[in-house]
């Protein structure tokens, strides 16, 4: 849980991808230039193509986790208009607007990205693909793979060929990540992985896992890290699922017992590992961070209280209710201009670095408390866990999975650890 | 006013708690949840529990309960929070027991020694709506020929599915206090009872009434009487609910506190870390705060049931915040683990939520103490 | 909206964080402090100030101003409060100045020159009693004659002890809106000005009116038309403040963060202290989400000053919770010396305290984005 | 500062003695069977005494500090009847109820001196006399003295002969006490003290100082320390008032230049006076975190939101500082129940130990809150800083003064760690 993201509800996991790619580190991948097609007759093309080709059924925002597309070997479409959709999307590489068309990806710039963005909200167009492979693997590849990497796995992950999880944490190795255990011995040609993971994201949906594994048990725990790939079905691998108090199971333990990997799937330099996680984990803040953008999407917090708590005229009738949702009120419209900020900042090509702990850790925080308010706002009708009039308890259950936010990708306390001793550059204990 | 326990006190509470350990762990709450119990509490257990004499601790001896008082409820109700004991205690000991007790008549009375022995649960339905908030009462019962006609929904009414005797609140004259009780039989015609599954893995009842026939002999109190009846029952649970609440939040700090001393990473105890050491010593400081509150409602119901309102209302919100934070931080400070099925943390924090919804919210306490302090 | 600075403004912070560094640290401000300026400000360096452009930050260049806009005020804003700067900025060249040039007739276009100039101090006399709260403004003007007559009192006028002229806020129609500004002479009859030093180190003027008279070419726009202009000059000082507030934060914070690196308890810096760090670090992050409230309210008054409201209360919302934090998390992290005149942290939470004040506070602002939003 | 806790106001002062004579640990020095007279008779005789004693001048609250009688060599009394006072209640020792007769005290036992602490509210009698000698020095000469040194100082300091300040913090010993480093040299037959010490406070008035001093530079650091009395009045010691923020000077820096200290004036066993310092430090945070409960005598909460922010029928207005106020008035009501039981504890005979660390953090910190609503309640009238219509700053002044409330007398980072690791037993780091 220390370091994973999945178990996200639809919008929620919609607006990590997209504020992935958008707001991302400040890589720029695509080098068109804007002058080689004017915007407006950029937005013009974009504008006939979704409408032509967004099929009515998936417009309008997702309704929950089952109307969200994974893709994978294994995967079931929800309906022919979901497998249409990501076809069409894949075959355009817009599923990953900015990654290079060389590798199946649009190709867009950032400006254009932005285009493309707006005119999918436009008319409500739901994404098309959610993936692993689109969030974290891709940019890593992409920063950190060889030509031959690339090649493989990138087109996969943009068609959701390839359905990836993460394999970060373990047992003992939760907010102290880099104290990995599982271990890849060198084979020769190939290594032996022996281990467990632990929070590995659809591990039992998923068709390949990216892994920090232990190269070196001699060296320093962060320069003993290497990051390889492993094919789940390789023989050997198995996982489990860990039900979680919201009564779902979108995580899993998963075991390495003698497993067979080709020493290809190494990604950088051996025992170099600790800079790809850490490049991703910067990566993974910023959109976690985020995240709290899209659950507003999800399930506003005035939605709920108009609901719950409004006379006839809109005004939340207990003042103290009132008083408290103002303040959240408050605190989020400031934590959204913030996300703009440090997307004005990637934009004019300086980084988000080590504020990306800053927007994980207030915009989680952020969203428990929110969460916490609707709550209140919902009484007894939010303590229902089952049956339809409470669509088997959805509120109570997202307020149990908001409080993972603070712990899953690095907790708080992680991250204001990261902010003291990198930004404030207060001592060490 | 005394506020530490007396000597008797003390041996209810350890006895207690010596038994629930034997028969009412974590691990058996857990059990009860995993097996979907539909009647949500253990009968054998609440039987046993009966015979010690926690089901008529505010029953007088002379109605076969052993009459000790709300500071003892709220002792047993503190301990059974620890470890998430479930069953009618609050609802059918506290309450309804309150209830029958204050209108001494004989009708209510006849039910005590049933109550006290633990063979009948008998349940409030007061709740309608998604808030907590008897003076907006609407269910009503309008004179029929020589009786009654009750009309209405109630929600929230726990232990309802199981109840063998329900009291309704009904409205009968003008708002806030125009209220009558009533006894109503749940299999009576009209009555329509569905249980709705709750977070923490216990049930609430909601309960229809359609043209449900009553008579004199079925009200509690009198007439347009209900509401001193009603504030005197709901005070009596609110004050044991927060002695439970402070044992919710007392029972995850124990666990998180441990939790604390026995992870490992970077290589020490979590728990030797500052931040996490100092946002614990904060929660032992709300705890043992809210713990006063909570002695001290139960003193002022045992002296003066009447003006005890603000005492009560003091412990509940005070209960509520502590339990929250108890469960918060306990959640956040287990970390990944505290987010899973298996650890028992998560199940601290689903109790709390009920509990600070049922019987009046934070903000619903607040403003009683505020208007009863004039501002 | 883009919320990072451009270029020309981070040249305009570097200026004025060098030319503010090397004239107005927070030792001029403690002499002026301690030599009891009546003034309250050093008119030497306002002149300074004024002729690097900063007193026209807000007035056209036709007016002699530089038209920098709202956001160019607040980087300056934000500079000056890093050092406790004092100075007639936000009375006279944001809210005045704002106010005249909106009302845009030529009486008041003629005191732009001069504001610009920094060579007179122009006032805004608004609140009444304690709270800031303009629609509640009861000052009135009668007509009279061929004029008005002026009656009424005005609280926290801030730089009203030097101003060369006051704009006063008068009822002249019905509330809230019903209002007329007058431009008036403090030194006309009938007009009593009263200083009074504030905990801040500077000055605020009770100003009474009795039978003061003023005729139609006072009137800074028009009859009744008072209230959009008020806004407009009250929403620039809010935003200004704003961002005075979170430089107050940010130079509060910053000697605090030197404090934790410096002072050594128990054989290490205290800055090692792993719950001082997580408490540094949390106030790190409020300071950068109120900056960017704080950088998106000048950039919707420099788009569309009638719309910016909401913007504006936010920025001033967050500015006042945070600087309050910062200042409270500041003289608690210097421990003992945190408490002595002769360390500055105290000085920034005086400052903080009369910032949060002026131009309405927490409530006033969460209540306007509340009654915008529609809850 | 972080150890002294004198620049009381009036009330809080009152509250302050009150409080330590009343909690203070579970030691009950008078003996004195409680069926020897029988409860009424003696509350009858203190009624009558009172009624004939206590000058109707020194009835009602006191106004200010102006209003507090410390004694000392060079008090000047405020008025004919607080000498009067002092000296008729020095005469029966209920300066300090609960001492020995043997040294002045009123030789009186707990349920007595309840008794007397009510029949002096029920006439609104101010307290005769306040100092530090009462509420520390003595407590500490009465567990750790000798027969000499009680017999020498005890009966002084209740009759308010001599007053006395606190030397325990040093400009590099605050949270971290232990680490003083005025030193006292063995010269035979006296000792030489040289160093400095903070936060003495009224050190410019006081008469004798009470001091941890080193004495063995050499032992680990809490076992080379010494509890010893100076006279003021000794050649080398010199004062300075440090101003604070709220423009006063409680507090005095105060400086040992070649200082000849006679070897009796140690106080208990050389070297071991960090037990001493312990067992005051204790006792005086209880003293402290009790002091919430005086504030509130002197600047109620409600009365301040009465006068600036209520309407005709007593609501407050504003519906946030309405929310807030609630929320304050629970706590402090929860806080006062809290006091109230471990009084009921101290009477029980069991101590309050450890536990005051909570009293000190939680009754400081809520008292700042009420003084945040406070100024938020008085708005622009709170900021004012002179003249007669804020009684020269009066509430701004309080606010201010109420930010050494957790820093005083220990912060609330160290009172926070001694409850981690005494009562939580929370490894070290």
């Amino acid at each position: 849980m220390a370091r994973d993201d999945a178990d996200a509800p639809g919008g929620r996991a919609c607006s990590l991808e997209r504020l992935g790619n958008q707001d991302g580190l400040s890589r720029v991948w695509g080098k068109r230039m804007s002058g080689e097609l004017s915007a407006e007759d950029f937005r013009a093309d974009i504008k006939n193509w979704l409408e032509a080709n967004c099929p009515p059924a998936m417009r309008g925002p997702m309704r929950d986790e089952a109307d969200i597309c994974w893709g994978g070997r294994n995967w079931v479409y929800q309906s022919h208009e979901q497998r249409l959709w990501l076809e069409r999307m894949a075959a355009k590489g817009w599923t990953a607007p900015t990654w290079p068309g060389a590798y199946g990806g649009g190709g867009l710039d950032r400006t254009e990205e932005k285009v493309l963005r707006e005119e999918l909200d436009a008319i409500a167009a739901r994404s098309p693909l959610e993936s692993f492979g689109l969030w974290m693997l891709g940019p890593a590849l992409l920063q950190f793979g060889n030509e031959a990497q690339k090649q493989e796995h990138l087109p996969k992950i943009v068609r959701g060929e390839i359905r990836w999880c993460q394999g970060y944490s373990e047992p003992n190795a939760g907010s102290d990540l880099a104290n990995v255990q599982t271990h890849a011995e060198d084979k020769g040609d190939h290594y032996l992985v022996n281990g467990q993971k632990v929070w590995t994201s659809y591990a039992d949906k998923a068709d390949w896992i990216f892994c920090l594994v232990r190269t070196d048990r001699e060296a320093p725990k962060h320069r003993g890290i290497s990051f390889i790939l492993i094919d789940m079905t390789t023989p050997g691998v198995s996982t489990r699922p860990i039900k979680l108090i919201s009564g779902k199971s979108p995580f899993c333990e998963t075991f390495f017992d003698d497993v067979k990997v080709p020493k290809a799937n190494l990604v950088g330099e051996l025992n170099r590992g600790w800079d790809i996680a850490k490049y991703l984990l910067t990566h993974e803040r910023e959109m976690i961070g985020g995240g709290a953008r899209g659950l507003l999407g999800v399930r506003a917090l005035g939605e709920v209280l108009a609901n719950y708590a409004s006379d006839e005229d809109g005004q939340i009738v207990d003042p103290m209710l009132r008083t408290d949702a103002k303040r959240a009120e408050i605190d989020t419209w400031a934590f959204m201009l913030t996300l703009e900020r440090f997307k004005d900042q990637a934009k004019a090509g300086r980084g988000v670095g080590d504020a990306s702990a800053m927007l994980k850790y207030y915009g989680t925080e952020l969203n428990k408390r929110r969460y916490e308010l609707m709550m209140t706002a919902a009484g007894t009708d939010g303590l229902e866990w089952e049956g339809e009039r409470s669509n088997d308890g959805a509120l109570a259950r997202e307020w149990l999975r908001t409080k993972a936010n603070s712990i899953e990708g690095g907790t708080s306390e992680v991250m204001l650890g990261i902010i003291a001793k990198r930004i404030l550059e207060l001592p060490g204990g | 006013m005394n506020l530490i326990p007396t000597e008797e006190e003390a041996l209810l509470q350890q006895s207690a708690r010596k038994f629930l350990d034997d028969k009412a762990s974590v691990k058996a709450f857990r059990k009860l949840r995993d097996e979907a119990s539909t009647n949500g509490f253990d009968r054998g257990l609440w039987r046993e529990m009966s015979e010690m004499g926690w089901a008529g601790v505010l029953v007088a001896e002379d109605s076969g309960g052993v009459g000790l008082g709300h500071r003892a409820a709220g002792v047993l109700a503190e301990e059974m929070g620890k470890t998430l004991v479930a069953s009618p205690f609050l609802s059918s000991a506290v309450m309804a027991a309150t209830a029958l007790g204050t209108a001494a008549s004989s009708e209510s009375a006849a039910l005590l020694p049933g109550i006290s022995a633990g063979e009948i649960v008998v349940a409030l339905a007061v709740d309608e709506g998604h808030k907590h908030d008897p003076a907006k009462t609407t269910l009503h019962a309008k004179p029929h020929g020589n009786g009654f006609r009750l009309n209405g929904e109630k929600s929230f009414v726990v232990d309802g599915h199981v109840a063998d005797q329900l009291i309704v609140a009904a409205r009968t004259s003008a708002p806030p206090t125009g209220l009558t009780l009533f006894l109503v039989d749940p299999k009576k015609k009209g009555v329509e009872i569905e249980r709705t599954a709750t977070v923490d893995g216990r049930n609430a009842a909601r309960v229809r009434f359609d043209n449900v026939e009553a008579n004199g002999d079925d009200i509690v109190g009198d007439i347009d009487g209900g509401w001193s009846i009603l504030e005197r029952a709901l005070n009596a649970g609110r004050a044991a609910l927060s002695a439970e609440l402070t044992g919710v939040a007392a029972g995850a700090f124990g666990i998180t506190n441990q939790y604390l001393k026995d992870r490992t990473q970077f290589g020490r105890p979590i728990g030797a870390f500052q931040a996490l050491q100092h946002r614990a010593a904060h929660l032992y400081c709300e705890i043992e705060v809210t713990a006063s509150a909570v002695a001290n409602a139960g003193r002022e119901l045992d002296r003066d049931p009447g003006a005890a309102a603000g005492a009560v209302s003091l412990a509940k919100a005070r209960a509520i915040e502590t339990a929250r934070l108890a469960v918060s931080e306990g959640v956040q400070m287990h970390g990944g683990v505290g987010m899973t099925d298996e650890f028992d943390i998560g199940l601290y924090m689903k109790r709390a939520r009920v509990g600070t919804e049922w019987l009046g919210d934070y903000a619903f306490h607040a403003e009683r103490i505020a208007e009863l302090r004039g501002f």
